[in-house]
């Protein structure tokens, strides 16, 4: 689950990481309230939208009078930003900014912990970095059982400061931001930069935060955060029924039961020159009702044009799911073709239940492929 | 042959009182898995109804069945205090089969069982086989044969599918096992490869990845300066979007990386056949493939 | 450090281990009107003081009405267990106690862990079971960086406990015990006895907190709760001057340097036939000031008749320690005689030096202790 | 030869900039130790007035000095963070001086340390030295002889004292060791009677005990079991009374055990010679004493 950029700073303020000041502005008319109030020489405006390259959309502009805040921020608000329309700024204090870091807490997959990266490349992008001059990139893995204790702190400060105070400074922000990071359940915690002030402090400009979905249950205060776009509204409410959703745009409608054979269902659609309209997942069993509401959310994409349904019958044997959706067509009416395949333990038994149905039934994963893809693209 | 699980594997089933962890227990009896245990805090000193001892806690089914493997049904929140409850207790094996548990809840475990030098298996994962030796999962047991391939995946009905066309061709498998679909999780591909290498029955590899992360490539170049059995690897999700989770909360592609192309690529680099549909897998095989 | 029982109690109550209600009671109207404003049928009076053993001295009563209140609690304030006045009691709500157990945490020199201790053997000595029966003592070694996960807690309460609902409770008990126990630097926190009331309750009925010195100065809220007594108040004040101080009750004052070489001191004055009045460890260096203080602290004790001064001379020469003594001893005018003994580094030069003093200079510890010995028995 | 430190003993100060830590260190160094870096955060790349080259961290010290063994100076509320800085940093041993550091720390830092595979010695112990190779500590070198008695103590000028009889009567000393007066610290009398057994010109050994706990107990039940070179044991504070801390926070009977009457009974039923002052321990190493 992502955030906005304020949202983070605001969750880093909770935390005592230090960040400029700063408002979220919906209309111009708070922008330049929000720039009398802070009093500052000059402010940034920065769209809130959960897409990074802001910068390179025109999306973050330095306003130093009233006139330059109401042009920017009338201009930003409303853009559209890799297909998001920016609906709000922040309006932030601009600081004399002397020097810029990267630094991030990230779960990482292989060392199967949570991982402090830092480089003195700040601001840039930091995949570009990695992958130019890897050299510059510094990891500290983090044992969960300890954390990470003043001396790590103070190691990894001056991975990235060589001036003492600095690293003083620095050390108590890691911790904070692991702190944070823990105690709310975060997937990444990255501050981009974090910069140190011609005045010699260490502070947060710009932060992103995203956090585990499996773990909102015990986060409401994070949940209560979650924005959804239509697309994820869509695949929230899909999830809220056990499936598993993803829209692709193609005229294949996909019913399959697993995530690892739903992915390989739409890789073999596509192989076979056909396009895929979605990635569903029904999960374990077949029950009927279950069916039903995936045929409706299949059939409310109008450019679905033919469904399949790829199904392994395991521990739920094939002649049981047979069972199940010969009961669940009962109660849908469409005019798309649906083709059907069944695999699995008693796959006879539940080929020879379908047949007589209106189902086009196949022998096969291929044959079903190609019989769904024939039949979209005529 | 086999790896991680035997006819000497002795199970306790954590949460047998709940509705999965007593179906897949009997499910897994039925399958010849000897099922010694299962727990239930309060419940210690009844039987299941066909007629499992259950414990409070997996230290007394150790001490009093002798267990040596635990499999986990309970809900996610308490995930994390069961997978160290059976590491603590001294079982060498623990097969976690419930989704959606916090990954930092699977760091913490995990780094737990490793310290007392246990194997993990999952979370969010269908479990393993040793075809006609022990099942400890949820996989339907009667779709596997005994025999000598290996099969390595990190999903679940995909798995099958790669299994049944393999029995269905009379390829037999030595142990497959679904690591898990979350994007940290116990055992992986090089501990699982390594063991492989070493099992005796074994004589070749299937790889079942799909996108999200880097541990293909890494498998890859593991394979390439360290297996000499064959191996073919099969990858979902080449036309998954980006930034999107696959059902598998592991199955993303996070900044451009983690793609399907780029697994391929690390296979086809150390001389690993790729299979593009599942059924493609068994000619790779009878052709005797590999680097 | 150690506190009183009442003192535990609060600080049970502030981590939500259940107690007995109770009050701290200095005169007997206060403990009558704990009595009525509790409004239990009977009340435990029990002595405060900073000892085991006050049931075995008739220091716990239990008592039904007014009329005992008043009696008991006359009885038990002012009276002496194991020489220390009883000044409070705590009057506390009498539970209906079903069965009894033991509980502690406690450091562990051998695991060099705090160890969990428990036992169905409650209410007892435990020392006593653990001699009689050790296969009734339980204990969980705590790793420090683990703590007590739910099923640790579980577990252990299973070992004290037969049923569920009883272990439901306990469980948490022995996690907010360890919390307590490190949050406040303890060095034993004990229940005992912890008991299940006939309507099936937990609670911790008697409590005894001690509490690792070297941390008071992170644990402020501890420290206030300090209580010396008039020998304790000494030790204190000596150890604000950097010594280590024991008053003994014998008739030879000892000055040592290190703690190891002022009890082998001691015990060989013992050995030697006579009685060491303290143990006192100077520590390193041997400044004149603090051989002044040292002195004074000596002197103070009327019983002393000899000073024996023992110092092994290691990094601080022997001719720069007799140089130090001589110059304290140029304001200390005493007519009790100074055994001297100094051996190490410089030893030959620094006992020349002390040659023609008033002291009486030994060569070698047993020629010391025999002089001091002599000296103190004529 | 000895154990724990010699002539490749490679030391890191912790605190080097400090009064104790800078005029040790001039001591260690004078001695023969080879002191090749000190740490004090924010003063990385200063040297000492003796030229030693000043580090931000103990990782920069092992890296660019090679620095294999850390002494800790710094105070006592640091000490839990200088101890896990060191073990993390890859020295293989530690030896904390400074006194007063709460248990709970220590306890954390030990375990820290253990599980990193480095040894600790201390907090608030004199250190150690192996007469003529190193010396890592604060005792005063120059009352120690190169020879073959080891020397275990918990006490720090107890143990000068026991030496001083000792090289003045011709016995020189492998390695003697000050293993600390708190109630917990790191190696204690078992690893390094084990070590000394295992040491080849360790040929007779002083174990210097005190009331407080029972490793003395255990330390005569281990001599009995597993060594074969001559002990002699000497036991501080049979006159000290109960309940009283004797300088040492680990020096204190409680609850009527960890008296010396218990600990000389222990030795002495594991034939292992008691000293009853200090300077019989001569004697009985003369005689050839031991089980």
């Amino acid at each position: 689950m992502k955030i906005h950029e304020y949202q983070a700073k605001d969750l880093f303020n909770e935390y005592g990481i230090p960040t400029a000041k700063g408002f979220v502005c919906r209309d111009t008319a708070s922008s330049l309230a929000a720039f009398r109030e802070m009093g500052s020489s000059a402010v940034v405006i920065k769209a809130q939208v959960h897409t990074g390259g802001r910068g390179k959309a025109g999306g973050v502009k330095l306003a130093k009078t009233q006139q330059e805040v109401e042009t920017y921020s009338s201009q930003i608000l409303g853009m559209d930003i890799k297909g998001l329309t920016v609906d709000r700024v922040m309006v932030a204090e601009a600081v004399n900014i002397a020097s810029e870091y990267y630094i991030s807490l990230v779960v990482d997959r292989n060392t199967k912990s949570v991982v402090l990266i830092m480089s003195r490349e700040g601001g840039m992008d930091i995949e570009e970095v990695a992958a130019k001059s890897p050299e510059k990139i510094h990891r500290v893995v983090i044992d969960p059982f300890i954390g990470i204790p003043d001396f790590l702190a103070r190691k990894a400060a001056w991975m990235l400061f060589d001036i003492v105070e600095i690293v003083k400074q620095a050390a108590p922000i890691i911790q904070k931001m692991y702190r944070l990071f823990r105690e709310k359940d975060a997937s990444l915690l990255e501050i981009n930069p974090l910069i140190v002030t011609k005045e010699g402090r260490v502070m947060a400009i710009d932060g992103k935060m995203n956090f585990d979905d499996n773990a909102l249950y015990r986060q409401p205060a994070i949940e209560s955060l979650f924005e959804p776009s239509a697309e994820e509204k869509k695949e929230q409410d899909a999830k809220s029924k056990g499936f598993s959703f993803v829209h692709l745009g193609g005229k294949i409608g996909c019913m399959v039961n697993g995530a690892g054979l739903a992915m390989a269902t739409m890789d073999m659609i596509k192989l076979y020159g056909g396009e895929p309209a979605n990635f569903l997942d029904i999960g374990g069993s077949s029950n009927p009702d279950k069916v039903i509401e995936a045929m409706k959310l299949l059939l409310s994409d109008k450019e679905v044009n033919v469904v399949l349904i790829n199904i392994f019958g395991g521990i739920t044997r094939c002649d049981d799911v047979a069972k199940g959706l010969l009961k669940a067509f009962t109660q849908i009416e469409t005019p798309i073709p649906i083709v059907i395949r069944l695999t699995g333990t008693n796959e006879r038994e539940g080929r020879l239940m379908l047949e007589g149905s209106t189902f086009h039934n196949a022998g096969s994963m291929s044959e079903a492929i190609s019989m769904a893809v024939k039949l979209s693209n005529n | 042959m086999s790896i991680l699980i035997d006819k000497n594997t002795r199970v306790v089933v954590q949460g047998i009182t709940g509705r999965d962890g007593g179906f897949h227990s009997t499910k897994m009896g039925e399958y010849g898995t000897k099922i010694v245990a299962g727990t239930s805090p309060g419940k210690g000193g009844e039987r299941t109804p066909s007629g499992v001892p259950v414990y409070n806690t997996v230290a007394d089914a150790v001490i009093n069945e002798g267990a040596n493997t635990s499999i986990i049904f309970v809900p996610a929140p308490f995930v994390r205090d069961a997978i160290m409850e059976a590491a603590d207790a001294g079982v060498s094996l623990i097969v976690c089969i419930t989704e959606g548990v916090p990954t930092l809840d699977v760091i913490e475990a995990r780094r737990f069982a490793q310290t007392k030098g246990v194997h993990l298996i999952g979370p969010n994962c269908p479990g393993l086989i040793s075809p006609g030796k022990s099942l400890v999962g949820i996989m339907p047991g009667n779709i596997f044969k005994e025999g000598s391939t290996a099969v390595i995946s990190r999903s679940g009905t995909l798995t099958y599918e790669v299994v049944y066309n393999l029995t269905m061709s009379g390829i037999g498998q030595s142990t497959a096992i679904g690591v898990g679909g979350d994007p940290v999780v116990g055992l992986y591909y090089i501990e699982l490869l390594k063991m492989f290498q070493d099992d005796p029955d074994t004589d070749s590899i299937v790889l079942i990845g799909e996108i999200g992360g880097d541990a293909e490539e890494q498998a890859a170049k593991y394979i390439k300066e360290n297996i000499t059995k064959p191996v073919v690897a099969f990858i979902a999700g080449q036309t998954a979007p980006a930034d999107k989770r696959m059902g598998h909360a592991g199955a993303i592609i996070s900044s451009g990386s983690g793609t399907a192309a780029e697994k391929r690529t690390a296979f086809i680099n150390a001389g690993v056949p790729i299979a593009n549909e599942p059924s493609e897998i068994v000619g790779y095989l009878g052709k005797g493939c590999g680097p």
